[in-house]
């Protein structure tokens, strides 16, 4: 309870009537253009040139959504007198947006970095099949995708570069030493 | 008004008068065809035509302020709780068959006799009075008030009384069966709405 | 000949003020809302800030198309809404904006007059609530009645307290009568008065008969196109209403500096002031419930008025 | 009866006023009624106008009762509560009430009525007051 009757009914007066002196916090969308955040989630990218037809996110994909086609192809062998390979071919990819709830498990499952977060989201349509986006839409939006943003100041490295560094340092210490070991021969010589 | 020394005629067909019948007319019409019509709602909102008719004649009459008494208390409060009645009370759209009790005859009759003796005795009062519309307005409050507070002081107290008993009996009628009521009001919180079949098993247990 | 010109101008000015004041208020509503709520409002109608965005609602509303729902009673649901539309435009009439005349008719039992009249409007939403052949429509129009016949009571003490302060029953005369002191002395009878208003005008925190999150929009929720917006239109030509009268009865009126030539501004500045109050409160405060508003009317408001009668009744016998 | 206490009541009055010349009293209903008529005109007007502009295709959704976007259940009646009731008669009487203040509120503070008339004004509302306590302690006005 406060203390004199009525504080609360000045108190909310006051608020309202502060609040409308203030710079209001709206943003003009359409004139001008929202600040998104790092990683916003908009649309889906597909760089197909990574992907290989596994199959992963169509099947992860909580609302089946995604809809992939392919077939087989054989490929000739690399090397004269090999064997012959068989690839899986890209026909079809599509991700209805009407469907889509924006988990992004398909790109957390994605082994082959194949799908990407846009931060495009102006593709509203006025025929929902509209929102069925073919394989080169979802191309075109790769080239909405940013670069990641950088790492936070001491975080731990990324396990690819992680690993490429040592792979890297190995074979450097590989060829150190077997530079040194043809040195020694020689110098005993 | 003053007393008719130069009688100024039984119809001398000024603007005012005129109009004064063509609103009685009207307002006759509305009021038959509210006692009338099958339509309970259609009755209510034709007896608002017929009392805002009232309000015109008194208008007319220069009884400024009984006319917006009319309007405030007839218009305003009686017809709006009359409407409030039969909201409540389930007035269907369209014509209820059973809204005839089958008395219409008898009660023709009954208003007929009622309407006469009114006639007759309002005729008889006011024979020789006649609204002097040349002169000064005569119905505002002012003049009101001043007849009022100089010869009716006593009626007006009665009145009070009158009301105040008036208020008990309307309160003591609609209390009726609400110790029950109350009793499970105090258990659950009040709704701002609370359907009709949760009181009714109240009064049941 | 030249009164009759004088009659039609008065005419013209009043159905003209009907029309633009309350679009005014309208607009005003949507921007301080909107700066109240941290928003800016609509900004496009018009180019300036939206200006016009009542007057594209307007031609909105014209073009829709009249929608009378199967189960209804035709008549009358067409009817409504001029019902609850007209009174306020028979109000405005006699409602005194400067001195020496300057009002649309002195009527002799102005005070009474309007506040009889404005009365009926409410006969519009009973009519609404009733001939939709709605069940929300219908528990709205009982609300808005059981709130009109615990409302008008106090509207009316306050109000006759006002016309005993000035002895007399004229508007324009009660703002004749008007000195400064009277503002402390019936400031009680204003705010029960302005509470009141506010309260019949079905305006937050008293909205319940409309109230749009418990039965929808009440009254008015089968209605469509232009006659909605009559019913809209009756709902701000209501507020300016209230706020003109609170401010002819409690306020001084034209009084005020300068107010031989300035008389009409004074008018019109306490009202747009007093028009604001309206809109404020409506964003600041969540809606009553609805034996919270009974109780508000009877156990506070009515008292309070009666007190307020007693005040004057006392002051004014010792001081004549 | 009332026309002969009608005429002196006024002389009363009319020493302290000015007189209202009932001309004038007709001009200004007059321009009321007409005020009401240029209303009614306005309305019509625009439905006419609105009846030009507006489309008309009634189909069998549009015309059934709105119940927020499901079909209605059962009939458009809603039963309610029977307490509203009481409040409307009580505003009926205090209504009553309230308007004889008007005509009192004009005249009180004249010579020849002052404390007197403000005493049987007290008396009068006292009683309807007895009256709203009444209300109060039978606990109508509260309904928790």
């Amino acid at each position: 309870m406060s203390p004199v009757p009525g504080h609360g009914l000045a108190k909310g007066l006051a608020v309202t009537l502060r609040t409308m002196t203030r710079r209001s916090v709206t943003h003009q969308y359409p004139d001008a253009a929202p600040h998104l955040p790092p990683r916003s989630r908009g649309v889906i990218a597909l760089f197909e040139e990574n992907c290989t037809v596994c199959m992963l996110c169509a099947r992860e994909c909580p609302d089946w959504c995604i809809y992939i086609d392919s077939h087989k192809e054989t490929v000739p062998p690399a090397a004269p007198g090999g064997r012959e390979r068989s690839r899986n071919v890209l026909d079809r990819f599509a991700i209805d947006f009407a469907l889509c709830m924006y988990c992004g498990i398909c790109i957390e499952v994605c082994p082959f970095d194949a799908l990407f977060w846009s931060p495009e989201f102006e593709y509203a349509e006025t025929d929902i099949r509209e929102l069925t986006h073919e394989r080169d839409k979802l191309r075109e939006w790769m080239w909405t995708v940013p670069t990641p943003p950088a790492l936070d100041p001491g975080a731990e490295e990324p396990k690819e570069i992680a690993a490429a560094r040592k792979t890297a340092e190995k074979l450097a210490a590989a060829q150190e030493t077997a530079a040194q070991q043809t040195e020694t021969p020689e110098g005993g010589a | 008004m003053t007393l008719a020394a130069g009688h100024p005629g039984f119809m001398s067909p000024t603007g005012v008068e005129i109009a004064f019948v063509l609103v009685g007319i009207a307002t006759l019409g509305a009021a038959l065809v509210t006692v009338t019509t099958k339509q309970l709602v259609h009755a209510a909102l034709w007896l608002v035509v017929a009392l805002g008719g009232f309000a015109v004649e008194y208008l007319l009459l220069t009884a400024e302020f009984i006319a917006w008494v009319q309007v405030l208390i007839y218009v305003g409060s009686v017809v709006v709780l009359l409407l409030f009645g039969l909201m409540l009370t389930k007035a269907p759209i369209g014509r209820s068959p059973d809204a005839d009790s089958g008395n219409g005859w008898v009660a023709l009759v009954v208003a007929v006799a009622a309407a006469a003796t009114l006639v007759w005795v309002v005729v008889d009062a006011f024979r020789s009075t006649w609204v002097d519309l040349g002169g000064a307005a005569q119905g505002s409050a002012k003049v009101t008030g001043a007849i009022l507070f100089r010869h009716w002081v006593l009626p007006f107290e009665a009145l009070s009384v009158l009301l105040l008993a008036a208020l008990v009996g309307a309160i003591v009628l609609s209390k009726r069966g609400a110790p029950a009521r109350r009793s499970l009001l105090s258990k659950s919180e009040a709704l701002p709405m609370r359907g009709v079949p949760s009181e009714r098993k109240a009064r049941e247990s | 000949m030249n009164g009759t010109l004088d009659v039609i101008l008065r005419l013209v000015a009043v159905l003209v003020v009907f029309l633009v004041l309350p679009l005014v208020v309208g607009q005003t509503e949507h921007k301080v809302m909107a700066h109240m709520q941290g928003r800016l409002g609509p900004m496009y109608a018009g180019g300036f800030h939206g200006w016009a965005q009542l007057v594209a609602d307007g031609v909105k509303f014209a073009q829709k198309e009249d929608v009378v729902p199967e189960g209804a009673d035709r008549r009358i649901f067409q009817l409504a809404p001029v019902v609850s539309l007209l009174p306020y435009l028979l109000v405005m009439i006699a409602i005194p904006v400067g001195p020496h005349g300057f009002v649309g008719q002195s009527i002799d039992a102005g005070l009474f007059f309007v506040l009889a009249v404005m009365g009926v409007g409410v006969l519009g939403s009973l009519m609404a609530g009733w001939a939709s052949a709605n069940k929300f429509s219908l528990l709205g129009g009982l609300r808005t009645a059981a709130q009109l016949m615990a409302y008008e009571l106090p509207m009316l003490l306050a109000g006759a307290s006002v016309a005993m302060a000035a002895g007399t029953l004229s508007l324009p005369g009660i703002v004749q009568a008007f000195h400064w002191w009277w503002i402390p002395w019936q400031i009680v009878g204003g705010v029960v008065f302005f509470t009141a208003g506010l309260a019949e005008l079905q305006r937050p925190p008293f909205d319940m008969p409309v109230a749009d999150s418990e039965i929808i929009f009440g009254a008015y929720t089968e209605y469509t196109g232009l006659r909605f917006a009559m019913f809209l239109l009756a709902e701000f030509a209501g507020i300016v209403v209230l706020c003109a009268l609170t401010s002819v009865l409690f306020l001084g009126g034209w009084h005020g500096p300068w107010s031989g030539s300035l008389g009409w501004l004074w008018t019109l500045v306490k009202t747009g002031l007093l028009a604001f109050v309206v809109i404020w409160l409506r964003v600041t405060y969540p809606r009553l419930r609805e034996d919270q508003l009974q109780k508000l009317a009877w156990t506070v408001l009515i008292p309070l008025a009666l007190a307020q009668i007693a005040l004057t009744g006392i002051v004014k016998v010792v001081t004549s | 009866m009332a026309t002969v206490a009608s005429a002196d009541a006024v002389g009363g009055v009319r020493g302290t006023t000015d007189v209202h010349l009932a001309a004038g009293y007709f001009h200004a209903y007059t321009v009321v009624g007409l005020v009401a008529v240029v209303g009614v005109l306005f309305v019509a007007v625009a439905f006419a106008a609105g009846h030009l502009l507006r489309p008309v295709v009634p189909t069998r959704e549009k015309m059934l009762t709105y119940e927020c976007g499901v079909d209605p259940v059962g009939e458009g009646w809603a039963q309610t509560q029977i307490r509203y009731y009481v409040y409307s008669f009580l505003y009926v009487i205090f209504a009553v009430d309230a308007i004889y203040l008007f005509p009192w509120a004009t005249v009180f503070a004249a010579p020849g009525f002052g404390g007197t008339t403000l005493v049987e004004m007290f008396i009068f509302i006292g009683f309807l007051a007895v009256g709203l306590l009444y209300a109060w302690k039978k606990g109508v006005l509260e309904w928790t």
